[in-house]
């Protein structure tokens, strides 16, 4: 049988397949599903400083080609957090995800995160910050540059930089990104749904994230240019629902893929589905192992 | 999303109501909608009739279910759905125990297969959808028996083959305690928690790893003795923890 | 009946309905087809000021949620477009879609598209340029504002601008935009799309752009942002299948709509189709006319 | 796109091959598929059989088409289809006009319903797919008549009820110039333009707004006759027009 075994930076995953951050993974119980369903490795929700509810439903509206959502980062605040997982028995394979408006908050809650004992953090450089209205700390190349510098420098954690596909040039933004570990990419896309009855938005936030197999081509290509630009390591996410979606990102650079809105469609046995899959291709195309294909189309 | 009119809205009591809807949609007895009133919320709510035409039963509790009464006939009505898996077709003797808005779940099982029904509600003008024989029981006596519908129900929890139960996740927690597992009885129980999606992906509703909203609303006790977090805490929006107040388990 | 005719600038259209750039209008003969079909109008092929053959083939990749092109703006050159159109019928109902790689270029060929006797030009802001290698015009600003300001003040020609959705900041590029007449929301999305057992991209051209079903929640997303911010008017484009799409974006603001990628699903028949539901809804949510529902959600 | 094994590869002269692939689709008679070689170009390519197994004719004309004719068995064999509509079912006595590559999207009419099959070539040696009692036209006189195969068919024109005809634009145009629309017989023509989508939207292959891969690639004679580009210009890749070296028409 090929290995479908992979490495991000000196974290050895026995398969590629890892729950993406903000879809069954705002209990420990749900995080502990998904690592004994078959996933390789679990990302938290993204954690904040403060509690936050989050915005008021709808937070999600199904689409034809995939799923808009803004849940607005609710999430227990990093106190209470760090309080649910004293004794989890999987950190290791668990990634905490963090978010936050500025570098102090980004190094505080990754200070928090190391003191808890967990070896690997998310940055998801998403969110609304105050610099500039209306834009995404990931889109502040000069913060993203300083968060990642001050979070390894003061930490010993394993850091891996979730970028956002909103902006002009992914490339630069991963550039800003370097000192990463690795590269995840990417979020959701920014996207407005319509209900034209009640001529309401779709979602109580009107804008929100854009995900599932409608933005699968945009992840491709955001995976393709940053891997050709940079040679580092990629966690691929975005739309993935099939084993074949998954070579996709491999074949363009990712070493390991994330899914998230797919679970909707597959459910938990979407893990064993995708890692059976990626086998049976590795074997069938004689591939010995799964690096074998990584980035051979680039 | 989908949307359809309102047909009808009954006042069952002083603040529950039916809301009757013009739609061809098929489910099973325990599914449930996510509502939605444009520009409002959306929020869980069983079919407490499958058809012709469908309806919600509903008590007001905030701004979403009072928005939600006062719809008119001829109004939109907006939901996905239904959601969730649905009670097994019992054999034997059945019995069906409710607590508060639980009843608009079982109804539609009362009206597929009978069985004796136990109520419970704090009085009597809490009482709704009620039919011949039903067991009452009310927490201040102001009809049928005074207690609680489990005090009144527990005892004779062995003598039905099938047990279908919905109410508050304290009322739930109750039963199975006095009952600790050991019925001959085999018992089902429909859970409430908050949802946000319902469809199974964001977590807000899960017990030890459970979605409420996708692998239930209905487990079996069985099941619901081994989530280890029912009963002692359920999470608020924040996803944080909050332990109900009636202690640890 | 409820009226479905709406006006862009100070041009009537019957309809609110009109063939994209790129589908099904490389020759004259095929735009009256469309007009024919009851399109209220239709956009050429963009031209450029010299002939170009295009990427080679494959050009187009039908996915699940939409289409992958890189055509690779083949075209005739101004020349021989000029010469094809000399007796064309219907200049009024048709808008000439201009590219060029600097100002001088458009200006050149916006004069030219004038001295043809049309009198509305679309501006494809989504072709490479040289100033900054891998980027577009449109993504450019300052050579933004300078093209439309040049083509206004040295043509009388209605100025659409086209913009691109690859940017961080689509609300700064229609302000670059300003002096034109109307805003032309969105251009394709750029992607990617892989072809596993070969382990080749799946067009020549390796990037592409995407379009379709699934780039309408980021086209509604940027129709608003922008229609929130100027109240111009603002043509929709992007995945637009249905009348209940075409809805979608009249309610954030569009005053038309262009449809490309459904003529792949649709067909001809999709003008009247669309036509005759955005009637029908008026009709039945009781509103007189298209210009009832424009921007009302904003 | 769609992939598949190569089954069999047959040399049929000294240019043309026979390329069968594994394949399950289904097709109807006249219709083409889009060909990829990947890290090449895609080309449209008629089915020349439509099953078990489905087979392309080919010239190896350019790059494409010689990367094809060196395929392997066992080799992947990418294709997207089947395209285009379909010649319709004949009655009567039936007639089949094949111009160079021509009588490889006729091979599968051919196959189906029997009818007298004309075919032209430049020399004997451009002939393939030959069955019993074809009558052959070549250029040079090598084999069979002296010339076109208008020239050894139009004055038979009228004696079919049907007429199947498929090869370069200027042979057909050569046709239709001398029947000018009087045959009492059906003529139904397959065209062939430069295409690049396949799929009917990126114009490429339209002649007066008719798409010759969705519309066509079978048109009755009286479309054709309307259509006054046809014969008189095409277009290059770049959309630009190209008058057809034997004069307007
Ligand atoms: C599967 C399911 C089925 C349900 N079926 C019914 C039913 O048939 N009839 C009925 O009357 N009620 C039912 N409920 C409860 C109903 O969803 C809440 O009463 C409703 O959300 C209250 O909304 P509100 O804005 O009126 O009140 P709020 O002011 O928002 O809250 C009042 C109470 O409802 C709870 N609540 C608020 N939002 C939710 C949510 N998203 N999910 C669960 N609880 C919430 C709050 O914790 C609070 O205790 C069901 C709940 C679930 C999970
Ligand atoms: C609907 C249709 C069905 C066809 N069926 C067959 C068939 O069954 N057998 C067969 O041998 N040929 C067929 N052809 C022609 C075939 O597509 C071309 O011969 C092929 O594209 C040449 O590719 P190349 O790279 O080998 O040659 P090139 O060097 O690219 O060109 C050689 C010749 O082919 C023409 N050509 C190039 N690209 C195209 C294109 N995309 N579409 C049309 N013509 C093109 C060129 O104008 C030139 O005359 C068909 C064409 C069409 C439109
Ligand atoms: C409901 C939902 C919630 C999400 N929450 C987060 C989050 O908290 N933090 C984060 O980095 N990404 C979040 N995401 C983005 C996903 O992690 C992922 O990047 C995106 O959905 C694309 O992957 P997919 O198409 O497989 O879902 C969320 C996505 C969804 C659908
Ligand atoms: C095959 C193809 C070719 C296109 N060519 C052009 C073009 O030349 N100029 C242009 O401005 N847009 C071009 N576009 C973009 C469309 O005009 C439109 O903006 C985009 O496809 C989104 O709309 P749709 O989803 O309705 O197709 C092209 C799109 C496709 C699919
Ligand atoms: S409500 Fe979202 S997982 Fe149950
Ligand atoms: S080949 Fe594209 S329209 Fe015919």
């Amino acid at each position: 049988m090929a290995s479908i075994s992979t490495r991000i930076g000196n974290f050895t995953l026995e398969n590629p397949v890892i729950l993406a951050s903000g879809i069954l993974d705002e209990t420990s119980g749900s995080i502990l599903r998904s690592l004994k369903s078959g996933a390789g490795a679990a990302v938290t929700k993204s954690i904040g400083t403060e509690e936050r509810r989050g915005y008021q439903t709808p937070v999600i509206s199904e689409i034809s080609t995939g799923l808009l959502n803004a849940v607005g980062l609710s999430n227990p605040g990093i106190d209470n957090f760090v309080e649910e997982y004293k004794g989890f028995p999987e950190k290791k394979r668990t990634i905490v995800s963090i978010f936050g408006g500025n570098t102090e908050e980004f190094v505080a809650l990754a200070k928090r995160v190391e003191g808890a004992k967990f070896d690997k953090v998310e940055l998801n450089l998403s969110c609304p910050h105050v610099r500039g209205v209306g834009s995404e700390v990931g889109q502040d190349l000069d913060m993203v540059e300083e968060i990642i510098a001050e979070i390894k420098g003061g930490t010993n954690l394993q850091v891996w930089a979730k970028l956002t596909p909103n902006v002009t040039d992914v490339v630069a933004l991963a550039k800003a990104a370097e000192k990463a570990d690795a590269y995840v990419l990417i979020n959701t896309v920014r996207a407005i749904g319509v209900e034209i009855y009640s001529r309401k938005f779709a979602l109580a936030n009107i804008v929100g994230g854009y995900s599932g197999p409608g933005i699968k081509p945009v992840a491709l290509r955001a995976v393709y240019d940053v891997y050709k630009e940079t040679r580092k390591d990629i966690v691929g996410v975005g739309g993935i629902t099939t084993w074949e979606d998954a070579i996709e990102f491999f074949l363009l650079g990712a070493k390991a893929v994330q899914v998230g809105t797919a679970l909707l469609y597959e459910d938990y046995p979407i893990y064993s589905r995708i890692n059976l899959g990626i086998a049976n291709y590795l074997e069938s195309e004689k591939f010995a192992k799964l690096g074998d294909i990584v980035g051979v189309m680039v | 999303m989908e949307h359809s009119r309102v047909i009808d809205m009954v006042k069952e009591n002083k603040d529950v109501f039916t809301l009757k809807f013009d739609s061809t949609l098929t489910a099973r007895p325990g599914q449930f909608l996510m509502i939605w009133v444009p520009g409002g919320r959306e929020i869980p709510m069983s079919l407490s009739n499958l058809s012709s035409p469908p309806s919600i039963t509903f008590r007001t509790f905030g701004e979403t279910t009072k928005t939600l009464s006062q719809l008119k006939i001829g109004d939109r009505f907006y939901f996905r759905g239904p959601y969730g898996n649905s009670y097994p077709v019992p054999s034997g003797k059945v019995a069906y125990v409710a607590g508060g808005t639980g009843l608009a779940s079982l109804n539609s099982m009362i009206l597929t297969y009978s069985g004796d029904v136990f109520v419970g509600a704090r009085t009597k003008e809490d009482l709704f959808l009620l039919g011949d024989g039903y067991h009452i029981a009310t927490d201040d006596g102001s009809l049928g028996f005074k207690g609680t519908v489990i005090d009144m129900f527990a005892p004779h929890v062995n003598e039905y083959d099938y047990v279908f139960v919905c109410g508050p996740e304290p009322m739930v927690k109750a039963l199975l305690d006095r009952v600790k597992g050991n019925a001959r009885s085999k018992i089902y129980i429909s859970l409430e928690r908050l949802m946000k999606c319902g469809v199974g992906i964001c977590d807000s509703c899960s017990i030890n790893g459970f979605r409420v909203c996708k692998d239930g609303t209905i487990f079996s006790m069985e099941e619901v003795l081994r989530m280890t977090e029912f009963g002692v805490y359920k999470r608020t929006e924040s996803g944080k923890i909050e332990f109900f107040t009636n202690g640890k388990r």
